[in-house]
This record gives structure tokens, C-alpha cells and sequence, in this order.
């Protein structure tokens, strides 16, 4: 094609057919604008895997209860200890494989984990919230935010239709990226002032650059409810590694269970790969998010920002190529070198976590003095939030690899002086 | 400390120097040094300077050996700044070979990393006008570093 | 210099003033041909420190034990568990921070070690040894390998006159690099057999960029004294890891000494640097030891290959900046990191294993049954064996990250599995 064909393809994708404004929700609707883009983000619906991650079509017969004609791998079959460490706890009883952008809105209304009963908080991250959160705070979308998450997540529901759209990232007038969810304002906020920036506005003081990785930062992070009025929060006032969320919950006092086999007040650690990519080298050397997940892709002559959004191994030239120089066979085998080791040590870790368990369990029943099963759970709580980190986190050690094992290591111990406890 | 600013100042007396002003080091030095050889494009007169020969090497083979020369990446388009540019780059770049006051491996600067990454959205202007997301009226209009990711187009490092 | 001058150099690398043959053992002799080469190779006499590594002079009181006037930091002051660690063991006694080549020899002859009467084994990776092997063995390098070992040190010292020198790695004639250390030609036979390469002949196979690494694996490596010949013996015919040099050992039945508290049957791990650096992403990349331990230095036009052998992170523009285009700031940052966080899981990993000493002692003292104790004992030969092996590495887990982290993470739970066996 010659540069001048390719000029006018390079115009055609950016010609606004409709118009769009703050208030258009509908992605089908952004879509007549950039079709491009509108494509790629429903090919989020397909699904394959790789060595790790990706993900797995399972046939499932359809029901009243639950629909969905294809799910995901329950990660309850292929990681046994996880039940185990879950006891009483509503994942114990299904936590699947996450899959693409698509489903997230089915997959929340779907999983078997609803039946405790949760909050409206749930459905921040599971769906395009920004328009509903402004509506339901006329206009103030804190308002909105905090009268969604006081609903029961029955009700809310009602509310949206479908899974994170183009508004949620993008600004309508400008397709400047920013953000849209309360609780990672706060949150970010909070983190800059510990760095001794004051009164942090994300959608006006990031660059460009950091913003293609909070845009992601809104909802792939450790979060819990706070309080009665069940505020999402991300524990970040003290830092953003895992001690520094431990140190939070325990000032906090925080629990989100009381595990079924030992009676411990538990804590549960839900995907923190902002937080674990942000103590590895990449983020170190300002590789985003949108970098690997969303790697600019040719059409024609035009680059545009793959919204497939998935898993870089499924695409290793685009995703890594540019700054590794390596055919894709090497690309992969390196992020699956530094996997493999990392769940040898998950392993390891998760296997001392249920002997704490069955200990605990067995010393309650010989009546073993209570000092001695109190500081046993004490240990239990705290190996269990430490392996249940880098096990939530979805990049099985990739996004920062040393860290991870670190975290493990520290586990394995927590674990085994609870068992040590109750000599 | 203000190394920049000192240089600022070295400058605008090089451009003085340039303007006809002769003698002094200046001139030795640049003589020499074929510093001079940053007023033309061939390549081959970069890597005159030995320290630059693996550049040069490396440039040969990239994506870019048959496509654009050196000065199309590290000089701008052409006017005043493309002179400036080359004077001021000519000659601390022939101060520093002289003193041998530079690291092994170099490393560019602020003014000449901005230099490169102008120079890659001269050529590219399509593309970088994918990757400037498309602002109307936006209060602060800021693109990705080219050479964020494709710090290898010109000469593997 | 004037850059006349410069352009001159560029032409001149260098002129042969003096012969030098295969016999020439003398770095002097050497040195007239090559005295920039020389000068460097000589600065390894300097002491610099850096925050995990280099070297710090401390003065010492001469004596006719012992005449240095400088010595490096001892070990077992900063690190007090190791004393615990190597009860019994002649470490115990005196273990310092390594320093350059040009102390190898006097710190080896004056180290507290010496006391218990050691073979002349030692002193292959100690000396120039190469002119002397032909000399002893009639021309034929093993026989004098071997006869070399069977002497007592003291005797094998008298053959021996100075620290590493060019004829160790380079050829005489060519100046192509070659190894020297029938230790390590066999070995690296037995690990490229692995691979399926049969009669490997390092001197002849390999490709001078493996040559930039083999010539320094001939040293930095774990090894053993091997049967009543006491041949030194690298344990890698199962592989290069911590697990296959386990293996090995295990199954030759090999003990280094007896634990002085607890008497279990106890492995030392030794400087497998070559080892730890063969599981990271820079082995992977093909970066070699000479790459960052003797990178390339303009002297006037040419470019030299500094034989100041050290730290790295003492020049990191010419170690690092030629592939990381970082500030010397933000290079030796980077290193830190990964050196703090490792130190902080060494530290973890040592305090159980003391615990567990303590522990077996005492058990052994209140008479717990023996079976138990033989337990114990076993875990904590292999808790001990791997946490020395990165502790003993010299990197503190730069030359591969998450591998070391995992060995840590292994060797901590090694430890407190030691505990509960005697529950
Ligand atoms: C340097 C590249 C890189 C960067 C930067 C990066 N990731 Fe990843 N990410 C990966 C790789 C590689 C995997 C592993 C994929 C696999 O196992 O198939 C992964 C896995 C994931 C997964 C699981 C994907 C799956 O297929 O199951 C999620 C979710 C994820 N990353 C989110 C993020 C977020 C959010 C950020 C930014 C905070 C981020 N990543 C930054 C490379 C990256
Ligand atoms: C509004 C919340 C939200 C935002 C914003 C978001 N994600 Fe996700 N992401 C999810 C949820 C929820 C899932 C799991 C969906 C499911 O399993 O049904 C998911 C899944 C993924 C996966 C897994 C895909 C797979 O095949 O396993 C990747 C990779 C991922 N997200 C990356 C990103 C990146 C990169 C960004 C930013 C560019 C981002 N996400 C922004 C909520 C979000
Ligand atoms: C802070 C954002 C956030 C909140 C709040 C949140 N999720 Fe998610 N959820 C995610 C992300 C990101 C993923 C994909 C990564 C993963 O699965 O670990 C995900 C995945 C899932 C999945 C698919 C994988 C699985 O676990 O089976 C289900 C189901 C789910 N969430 C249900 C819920 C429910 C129920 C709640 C409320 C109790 C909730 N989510 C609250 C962000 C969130
Ligand atoms: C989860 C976040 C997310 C969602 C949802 C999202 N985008 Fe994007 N989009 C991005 C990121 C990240 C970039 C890169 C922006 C940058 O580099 O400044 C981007 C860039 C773009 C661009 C600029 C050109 C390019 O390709 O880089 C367009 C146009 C665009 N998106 C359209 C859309 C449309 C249309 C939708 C809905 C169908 C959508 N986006 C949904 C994250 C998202
Ligand atoms: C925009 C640039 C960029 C992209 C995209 C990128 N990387 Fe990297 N990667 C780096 C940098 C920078 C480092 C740090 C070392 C260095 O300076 O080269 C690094 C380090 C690494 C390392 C060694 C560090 C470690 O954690 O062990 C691996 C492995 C790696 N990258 C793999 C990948 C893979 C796989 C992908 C794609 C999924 C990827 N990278 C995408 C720039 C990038
Ligand atoms: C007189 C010898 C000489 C010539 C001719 C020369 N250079 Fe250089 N160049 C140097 C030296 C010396 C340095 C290191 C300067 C420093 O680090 O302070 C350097 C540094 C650079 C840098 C990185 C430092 C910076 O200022 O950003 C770039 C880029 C560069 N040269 C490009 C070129 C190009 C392009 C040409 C040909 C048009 C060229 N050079 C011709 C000697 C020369
Ligand atoms: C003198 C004009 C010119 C300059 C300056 C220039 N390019 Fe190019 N570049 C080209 C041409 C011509 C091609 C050939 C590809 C085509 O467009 O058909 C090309 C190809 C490329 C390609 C595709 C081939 C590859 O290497 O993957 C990339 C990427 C690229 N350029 C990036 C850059 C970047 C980044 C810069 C600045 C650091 C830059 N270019 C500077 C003219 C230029
Ligand atoms: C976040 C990473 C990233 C940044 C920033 C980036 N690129 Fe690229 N670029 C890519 C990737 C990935 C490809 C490969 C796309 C493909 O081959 O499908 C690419 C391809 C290209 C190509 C070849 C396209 C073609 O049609 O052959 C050119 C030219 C190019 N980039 C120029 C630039 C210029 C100029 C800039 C700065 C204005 C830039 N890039 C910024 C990632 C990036
Ligand atoms: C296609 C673009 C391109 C061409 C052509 C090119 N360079 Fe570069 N050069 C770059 C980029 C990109 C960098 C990195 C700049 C930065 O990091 O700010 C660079 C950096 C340098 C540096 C600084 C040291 C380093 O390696 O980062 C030197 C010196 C240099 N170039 C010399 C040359 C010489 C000499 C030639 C011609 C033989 C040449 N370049 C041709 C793009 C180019
Ligand atoms: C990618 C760079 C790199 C490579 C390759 C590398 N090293 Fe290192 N090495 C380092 C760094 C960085 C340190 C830490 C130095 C410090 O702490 O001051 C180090 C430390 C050491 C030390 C301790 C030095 C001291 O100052 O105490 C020794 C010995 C060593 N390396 C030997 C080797 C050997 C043998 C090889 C090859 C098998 C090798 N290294 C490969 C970077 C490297
Ligand atoms: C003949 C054996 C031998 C060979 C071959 C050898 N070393 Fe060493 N190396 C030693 C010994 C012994 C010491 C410790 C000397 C002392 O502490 O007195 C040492 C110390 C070092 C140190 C520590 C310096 C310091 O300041 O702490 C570094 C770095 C090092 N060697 C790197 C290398 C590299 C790189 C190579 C290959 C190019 C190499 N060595 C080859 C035996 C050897
Ligand atoms: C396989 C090679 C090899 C053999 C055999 C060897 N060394 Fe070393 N030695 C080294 C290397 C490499 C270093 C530097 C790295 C370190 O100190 O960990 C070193 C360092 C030392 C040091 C200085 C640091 C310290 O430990 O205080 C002493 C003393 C020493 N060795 C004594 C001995 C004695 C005694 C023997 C025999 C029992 C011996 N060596 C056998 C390779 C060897
Ligand atoms: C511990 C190993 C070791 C010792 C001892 C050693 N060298 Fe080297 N030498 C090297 C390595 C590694 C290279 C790089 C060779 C290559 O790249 O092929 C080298 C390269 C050289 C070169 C080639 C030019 C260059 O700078 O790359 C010369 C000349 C040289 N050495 C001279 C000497 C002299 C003279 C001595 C003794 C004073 C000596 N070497 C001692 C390891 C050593
Ligand atoms: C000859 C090239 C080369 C040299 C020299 C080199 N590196 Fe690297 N480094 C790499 C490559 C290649 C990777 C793997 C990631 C990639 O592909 O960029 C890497 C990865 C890294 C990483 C990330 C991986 C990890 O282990 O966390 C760090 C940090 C790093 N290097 C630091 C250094 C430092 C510090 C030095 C100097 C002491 C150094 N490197 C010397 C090429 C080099
Ligand atoms: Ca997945
Ligand atoms: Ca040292």
C-alpha cells in the first residue's frame, strides 16, 4: 500500500459519525466512531489459554440459577488446598479462572458466591458504573458511588447492563484516558501523599503514561468494605506492598471471616496486580499495563491499541518484541520459566497452610490451652493473607517475580511457627 | 548542580565562534575533532570519532541503515534549530572527545533525546498522529516516548 | 593526549616486546607486552567497599602467624549466625568478605582454616597453578592435577609462587582464551552430557563468548574434595542447581563435617557463583562474567578489557550502561533493591535454622527418642546446605533473583519442618 493510501486509512477511524458525550454508556455507540477498537473489545468474549493464564471454555449445562452455556475452569478442582484455606468462607465454594472483559457482569451475577447474599460494591468493578453512579448522585459521582454500594448487589444490578465500557476509561470529548472509580481516587491519593504530594487529583496531575496503567488500577487491585455503609476501599495509606496492606487490616482490626476448621478471623486477598506489578522491574522502567495487555497493533497503516485486552502471551511480538528482542518461542518460555518456578513455591507454601490447619484443628480438639491455639491462628491469618496474595495475583509471579517469592518465603514461615505454637 | 545552564551559556559564545570569530580552542579542537563533520549527513563522519563506530555498525544492520542517517534522527528537519542543534552538539561533543571527559558508554541527553523524538514523528507523522490521542480542545495534549518502546530502531544498544 | 595522538593508539593495540610461551608463568612477563593489561590486572590489590560487596581494609596487627597488615571484615561479626551454622566446622573459626585476585594466595595461606591441616587441594583455584600441574605431572596436566591434590597444602604451597595470572586463561600464543582446571574441563563435560553432547571438550567446543564465562566458573563454583585422592570435584553431573548438587551428594553419601551441637552429618556450600548466574535471565541472555566484571574501557582509542576485576557496581556506566541506558545512580539502585530485599530473607532464613539447633540440642538433652532426632538431624543438613548456598554465593541474589529467593523459601521450611520433627 503506498503512504498515501495509507494516510487515508490513518484518517478514516477518527471521523465521529455519531456523537458522543458523558452521558453515552452504550460501547455500540463509541463503537460507530472507532469500529477498530469497538471490535477488538468484544473479541474480549473469546477464550483460550496458555500455560497459566488465559482461560478455559467449559461447557455448562444452562439452568435458572445460573444461564451461562460456557465458563471458566474452577481453580477449586486444580488447586485442592484452596478449599482448605477458604473453609466458611463463600469462595470456598467456586472461584474460577477469570476470563475476558466480556463476561465479567454474567460471571459476577452468576458465581455461586452470591448466594451468601453480597453488597452493590461488588458491581464497581464489574460493570460500566460511571453514568449509573452519576445518575444515582445526580450528577455527584461520590453520591452515586456511596449510594451504590449501600444497595444489596440484587439492586443494584438493576441498574446497569453491561460490562466495563469506553466511558469508564475514556473521557467522551477528548478519548483522553481517566478515571472514573471513586474508591482508586481516594486510594492513589492517599499513596502520592505518602511520596509528599498533597491533594492528588489522578485525572488531572498523571501523565499519559501512568495513566495506562490506572485506568486497570481501578479495579485490578486488594480491596475490602468498609464499615456499615460498605465503601469499597483499596488499603493503600500505608503503602502498596503487602505489608503495608497487612499493617492496615491490623490496625484496622479488619476481618472478612472466621475460618470454618480453626475459628481464626481471616483475611481474603483479591487480585493485586497493580499493586505486585508495581514492586517489579517493569514498573520500575515505566512499562505500563496498556504496554503489554493492549500492545499497539498495525491495521493497515494506522496503530491502534489492541482492546482485545488478554494475556501478552497470546501475542508475544506485539506485546514484548519492540523491548525484547526475542522470537515469540523465547518470549513465552521466559514469562513460563519464571511461572513454573513461582508455583512450585505457591505449592509448597499452600501445603504448609493446611497442615497449620489440620493442627489447629486437632489441638482444639485435645483441648490444647487456648494462648497457645490463639497465637496459632494469629500465624494462621497472617500466612494465609500472605500466600493468598501472589496465589490472587493472576500473573503466577511474572509481574515481579523476586517479590512474589519473597512473599511465599515469608508464608512458609507464618505457617509453620503456627504449628511451632502449639508445641 | 547547573551544568546545563554553564552549557547554555558555552553555546550562544560557540554560535559566536560559528558567526567567524577564529582561533583558540574552539577552532583546534573543532578542526581536529572533525567536529565539522556534524555540518554534513554522512554517517561515516559521525563514527570519524571512533567512540561512535558501533553505532555505526549497529545502524548498517537496523531497520533504518537504508532509510535515514544519523542526522535524521539526531538533528532536526532543517532551519535555525538544525544549526543550533549541530553547533551545540558539534562542539561539546568535540570539547568532551578532546578532554576525554565522557563516559564509556554514552548516554543522550534531555535536549537531544527530545531532538530524536521529534525527528520520529517528522518521518512517522501518520503514525504519531494515531498515537497522539485524538484531542479536541483538551486542556493538556501530551504523546508517548517513541523511544519508550522502540529504543532500537536506529542501532540495537 | 591530543585527539591525534588518539587516532594513533586506535591503531596500535599492542606490540610484542618480549616472547611468551606456554611455560611463561611470570603476569610480569605478560605484563611487558600488555601493560595496560597489566596495571589493571595488578589494581586488584585496591579495597573498596560497596553496600553488599567489594571489600573493606581492615588493619591487622602482623605476626609471624600471620604478616598481612590488611585484612577484609570478617564475616561472622556481621553475620552472627554463622557461627551457629558451622559449629564444628573450621569456617566457624574464620570466614571473611572475599577481596581481589591479587590476595587469593596470602588469605588462603593465612587464613585461621589453615590450623586444621588441609590438603593441596585447595589451592587450585588459589595459585597459578597451571606451569606447575605440567611441571609435576611431566607435561600431562591431570597427573599433575592429581598429584598436586594428594600433597599436604603446606608441601603443594612450595610449587606455587602467585595469585591467578594470564596464563590461567589465556593462551600464550594467541591470547585466545582456554581453561586451565581439569576440575572444571570434566565437569562442564558432565553437564553439557545432559544436554546430550558427548566428549565435550571445553577448550575446543566452546564458543568464546561461553569463554568469558568458563574461564571464571573454573573458581567460582561449588566443590568437594572427592575420596582419598582428594580430587576436587564440581557436583554437577546431575545439573547446575542447588537441587541437582543435593542430589549428588545425598547419593555419594559425602559429608563435610560433623555439627558440633546437634551431630548432624553437614554439607558446606561454597561461592557457586557460576551456578546461581546460570539460573538468572542474564545467563539467559547470553550475558557473560566478563561482561559486568571486566567490561570494555576506552584507554585513549582502544578498547580494553578491564582486568581490574571487581564490583561491578564500582563503574556501572562500563559494567551495565551499555545494555541498561540508566545513570550510574539508577543502575546501582536497581542492584540494591534486589541485594535488600534478598539480604532481608537470608536473614529469615538463618534465624530458623538456629532455632532449629537450638532445638535439636535440647532434645537431644531431654532424651527424645532417637528416630526423631535422625529426623531432625536430616532436615537440618538440607535447610543449612541451601540457605548457605546463596549465603555463600557472593551476589547477594543479583545473579538470579527469584531463584535465590526460592532456595531461601525452601531452606525455611527445611527448618521448621526439623522443629516439628521432634514434636
Ligand atoms: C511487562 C509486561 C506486563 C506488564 C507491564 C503487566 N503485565 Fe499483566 N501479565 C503479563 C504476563 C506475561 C502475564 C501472564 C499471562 C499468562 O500467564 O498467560 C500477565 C498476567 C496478567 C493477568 C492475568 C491474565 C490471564 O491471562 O489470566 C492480569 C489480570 C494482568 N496481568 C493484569 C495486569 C495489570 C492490571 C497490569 C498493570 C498494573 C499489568 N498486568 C502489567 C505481563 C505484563
Ligand atoms: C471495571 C473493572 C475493570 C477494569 C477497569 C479493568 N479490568 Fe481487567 N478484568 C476485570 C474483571 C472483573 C475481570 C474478570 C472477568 C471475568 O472473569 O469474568 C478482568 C479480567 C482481565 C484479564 C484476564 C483475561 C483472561 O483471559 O483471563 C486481563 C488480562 C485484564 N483484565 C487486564 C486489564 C487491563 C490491562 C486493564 C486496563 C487497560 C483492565 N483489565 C481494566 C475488571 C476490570
Ligand atoms: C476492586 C475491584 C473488584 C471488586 C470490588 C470485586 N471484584 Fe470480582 N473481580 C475483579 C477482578 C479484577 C477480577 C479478575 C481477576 C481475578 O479473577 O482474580 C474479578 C473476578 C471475579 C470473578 C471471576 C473469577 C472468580 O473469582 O470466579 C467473580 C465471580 C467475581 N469477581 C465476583 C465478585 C464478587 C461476588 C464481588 C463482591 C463480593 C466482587 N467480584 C467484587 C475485581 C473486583
Ligand atoms: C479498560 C480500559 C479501556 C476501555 C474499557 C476502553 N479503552 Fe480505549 N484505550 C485504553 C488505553 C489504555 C488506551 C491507550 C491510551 C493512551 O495511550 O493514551 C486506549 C486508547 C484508545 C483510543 C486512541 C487510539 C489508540 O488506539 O491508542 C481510542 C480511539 C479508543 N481507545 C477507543 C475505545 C473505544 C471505542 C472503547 C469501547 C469500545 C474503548 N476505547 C474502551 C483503555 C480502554
Ligand atoms: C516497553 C518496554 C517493555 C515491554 C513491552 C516488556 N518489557 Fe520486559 N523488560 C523491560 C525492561 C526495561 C526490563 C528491565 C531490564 C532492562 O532494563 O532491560 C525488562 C525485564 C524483563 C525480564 C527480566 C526481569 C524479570 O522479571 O525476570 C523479563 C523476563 C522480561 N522483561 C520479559 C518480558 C515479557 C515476557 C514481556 C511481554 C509480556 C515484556 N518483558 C514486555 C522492558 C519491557
Ligand atoms: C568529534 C568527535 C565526534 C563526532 C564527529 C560525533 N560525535 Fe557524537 N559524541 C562524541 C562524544 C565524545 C560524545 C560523548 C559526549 C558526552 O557524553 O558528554 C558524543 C555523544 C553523542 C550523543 C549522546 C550524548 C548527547 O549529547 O546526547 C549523540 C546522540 C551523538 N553523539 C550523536 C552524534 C551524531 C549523530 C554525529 C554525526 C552527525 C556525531 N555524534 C558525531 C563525539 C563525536
Ligand atoms: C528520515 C525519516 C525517518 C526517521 C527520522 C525515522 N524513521 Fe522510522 N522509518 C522510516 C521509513 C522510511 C521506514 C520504513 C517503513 C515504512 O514506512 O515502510 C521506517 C520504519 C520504522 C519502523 C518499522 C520498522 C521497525 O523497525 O519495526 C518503526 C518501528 C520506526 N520506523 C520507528 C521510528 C522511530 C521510533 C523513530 C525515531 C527514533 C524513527 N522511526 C525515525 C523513516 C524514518
Ligand atoms: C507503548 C509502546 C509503543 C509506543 C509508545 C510507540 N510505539 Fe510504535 N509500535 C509499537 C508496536 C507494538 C508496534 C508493532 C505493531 C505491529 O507490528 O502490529 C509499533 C509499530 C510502529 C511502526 C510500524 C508501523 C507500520 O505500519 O509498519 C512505526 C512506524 C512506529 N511504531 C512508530 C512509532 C512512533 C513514531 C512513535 C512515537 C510517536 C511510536 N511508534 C510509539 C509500540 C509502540
Ligand atoms: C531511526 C533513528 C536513529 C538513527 C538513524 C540513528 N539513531 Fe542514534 N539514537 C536513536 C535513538 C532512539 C537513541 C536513544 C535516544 C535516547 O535514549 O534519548 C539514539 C541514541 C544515540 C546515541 C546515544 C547513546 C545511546 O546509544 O543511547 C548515540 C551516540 C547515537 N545514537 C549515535 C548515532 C549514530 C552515530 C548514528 C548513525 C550511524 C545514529 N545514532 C543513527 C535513534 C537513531
Ligand atoms: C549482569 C551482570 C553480572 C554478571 C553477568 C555476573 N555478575 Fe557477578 N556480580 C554482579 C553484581 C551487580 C554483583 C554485586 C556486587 C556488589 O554487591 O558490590 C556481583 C557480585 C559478584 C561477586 C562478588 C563481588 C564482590 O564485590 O564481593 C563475584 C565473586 C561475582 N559476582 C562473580 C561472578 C561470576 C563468576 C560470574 C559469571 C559466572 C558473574 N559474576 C556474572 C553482576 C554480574
Ligand atoms: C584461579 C581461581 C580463580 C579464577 C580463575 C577467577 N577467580 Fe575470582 N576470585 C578467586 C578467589 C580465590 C577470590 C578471593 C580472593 C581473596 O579473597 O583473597 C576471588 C575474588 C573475586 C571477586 C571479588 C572481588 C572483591 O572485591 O570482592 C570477583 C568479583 C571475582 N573474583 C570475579 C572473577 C571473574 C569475573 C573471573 C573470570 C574473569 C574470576 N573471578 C576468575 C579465584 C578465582
Ligand atoms: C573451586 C575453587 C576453590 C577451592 C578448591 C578453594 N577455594 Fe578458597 N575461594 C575460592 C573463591 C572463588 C573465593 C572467593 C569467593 C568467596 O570468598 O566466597 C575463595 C575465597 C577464599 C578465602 C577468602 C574468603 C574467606 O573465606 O575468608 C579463603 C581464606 C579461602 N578461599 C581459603 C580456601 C581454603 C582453605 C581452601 C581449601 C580447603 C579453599 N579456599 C579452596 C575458590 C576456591
Ligand atoms: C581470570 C581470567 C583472566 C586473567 C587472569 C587474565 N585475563 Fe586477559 N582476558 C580475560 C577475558 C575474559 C578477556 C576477554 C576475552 C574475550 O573477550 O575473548 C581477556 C582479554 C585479554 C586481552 C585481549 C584484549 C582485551 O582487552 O579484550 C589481552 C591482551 C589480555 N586479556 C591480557 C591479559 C594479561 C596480560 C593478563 C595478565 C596480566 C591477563 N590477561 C590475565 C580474562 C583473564
Ligand atoms: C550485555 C548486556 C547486559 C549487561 C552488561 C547487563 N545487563 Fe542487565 N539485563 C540484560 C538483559 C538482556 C536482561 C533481561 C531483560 C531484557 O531482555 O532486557 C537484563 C535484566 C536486568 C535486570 C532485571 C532482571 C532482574 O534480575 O531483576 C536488572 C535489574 C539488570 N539487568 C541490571 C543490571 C546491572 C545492575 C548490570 C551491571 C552490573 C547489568 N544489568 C548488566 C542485559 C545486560
Ligand atoms: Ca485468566
Ligand atoms: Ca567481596
Amino acid at each position: 500500500t503506498s503512504i498515501f493510501e495509507r494516510k487515508q486509512e490513518a484518517r478514516v477511524p477518527f471521523a465521529r459519525v455519531v456523537e458522543i458525550d458523558d452521558d453515552t454508556a452504550d460501547p455500540a455507540e463509541w463503537g460507530k466512531n472507532f469500529p477498530q477498537h469497538y471490535d477488538d473489545y468484544l473479541k474480549t468474549a473469546d477464550m483460550e489459554q496458555t500455560l497459566y493464564g488465559g482461560s478455559e471454555a467449559i461447557p455448562n449445562m444452562p439452568s435458572d440459577a445460573d444461564p451461562r452455556n460456557v465458563v471458566s475452569k474452577s481453580k477449586l478442582g486444580t488447586i485442592p488446598q484452596l478449599k482448605r484455606m477458604w473453609a466458611g468462607y463463600a469462595f470456598a465454594r467456586d472461584f474460577r479462572e477469570e476470563r475476558g472483559h466480556a463476561y465479567m457482569l454474567t460471571d459476577q451475577v452468576y458465581t455461586e458466591r452470591q448466594k451468601v447474599g453480597q453488597p452493590g460494591t461488588c458491581i464497581n468493578c464489574h460493570a460500566s458504573t460511571y453514568v449509573a453512579m452519576k445518575r444515582l448522585g445526580n450528577g455527584d459521582l461520590h453520591a452515586g458511588f456511596d449510594a451504590l454500594n449501600a444497595m444489596p448487589y440484587s439492586e443494584a444490578k438493576t441498574h446497569l447492563d453491561g460490562p466495563v465500557g469506553c466511558i469508564d476509561c475514556h473521557d467522551a470529548g477528548t478519548m483522553r484516558l481517566r478515571v472514573t472509580r471513586p474508591a482508586f481516587i481516594d486510594a492513589i491519593a492517599a499513596v502520592k501523599k505518602l511520596e509528599g504530594i498533597e491533594d492528588y487529583d489522578v485525572n488531572t496531575m498523571a501523565t499519559r503514561a501512568e495513566m495506562r496503567t490506572y485506568v486497570c488500577g481501578q479495579c485490578h487491585v486488594e480491596y475490602y468494605f468498609k464499615g456499615e455503609k460498605k465503601t469499597l476501599t483499596y488499603p493503600w495509606n500505608k503503602g502498596l506492598t503487602v505489608d503495608a496492606a497487612w499493617d492496615y487490616y491490623e490496625e484496622a482490626g479488619f476481618k472478612d471471616w472466621t475460618h470454618a476448621e480453626t475459628g481464626a478471623p481471616m483475611l481474603k486477598a483479591q487480585h493485586p496486580e497493580f499493586e505486585l506489578w508495581s514492586q517489579g522491574i517493569h514498573a520500575r522502567s515505566g512499562v505500563t499495563c496498556a504496554d503489554c495487555h493492549m500492545p499497539y497493533k498495525r491495521v493497515g497503516g494506522m496503530k491502534v491499541s489492541n482492546h482485545h485486552v488478554r494475556s501478552p502471551l497470546l501475542a508475544p511480538n506485539n506485546a514484548c518484541g519492540n523491548c525484547h528482542k526475542y522470537d515469540d518461542e523465547e518470549l513465552v518460555a521466559r514469562a513460563e520459566s519464571i511461572q513454573t518456578r513461582h508455583r512450585h513455591l505457591v505449592d509448597r507454601a499452600l501445603d504448609a497452610l493446611v497442615e497449620l490447619i489440620d493442627d489447629i484443628a486437632a489441638a482444639a480438639e485435645n483441648g490444647v490451652a487456648e494462648e497457645k491455639l490463639v497465637a496459632a491462628r494469629g500465624w494462621q491469618r497472617r500466612a494465609s493473607f500472605y500466600v493468598d496474595y501472589v496465589e490472587a495475583e493472576n500473573s503466577s509471579g511474572f509481574h515481579a517475580p523476586q517479590e512474589a517469592a519473597r512473599i511465599l518465603g515469608e508464608s512458609i514461615d507464618y505457617s509453620r511457627r503456627g504449628q511451632l505454637a502449639l508445641r | 548542580m547547573n551544568e546545563k545552564t554553564a552549557r547554555i551559556g558555552v553555546v550562544t559564545l560557540l554560535i559566536a565562534l560559528f558567526a567567524g570569530a577564529a582561533g583558540g580552542i574552539g577552532f583546534f579542537t573543532l578542526g581536529y575533532a572533525d567536529a565539522t563533520a556534524y555540518l554534513g549527513n554522512d554517517p561515516a563522519a559521525c563514527a570519524n570519532c571512533h567512540v561512535m563506530q558501533g553505532h555505526l555498525d549497529a545502524w548498517v544492520k537496523s531497520s533504518h541503515g537504508k532509510v535515514a542517517t544519523c542526522n535524521d534522527c539526531h538533528a532536526p528537519p532543517g532551519g535555525i534549530d538544525k544549526y543550533y542543534c549541530k553547533a551545540r552538539n558539534g562542539f561539546f561533543h568535540s570539547l568532551a572527545f578532546t578532554t576525554g571527559e565522557f563516559p564509556d558508554n554514552l548516554q543522550s541527553t534531555d535536549y537531544n533525546h527530545g531532538v530524536t523524538e521529534r525527528a520520529c514523528r517528522h518521518c512517522h507523522t501518520e503514525v504519531a498522529h494515531d498515537l497522539g490521542t485524538p484531542v479536541s480542545g483538551a486542556s493538556r495534549v501530551e504523546d508517548l516516548s517513541c523511544i519508550h518502546c522502540h529504543a532500537t530502531v536506529g542501532h540495537d544498544r
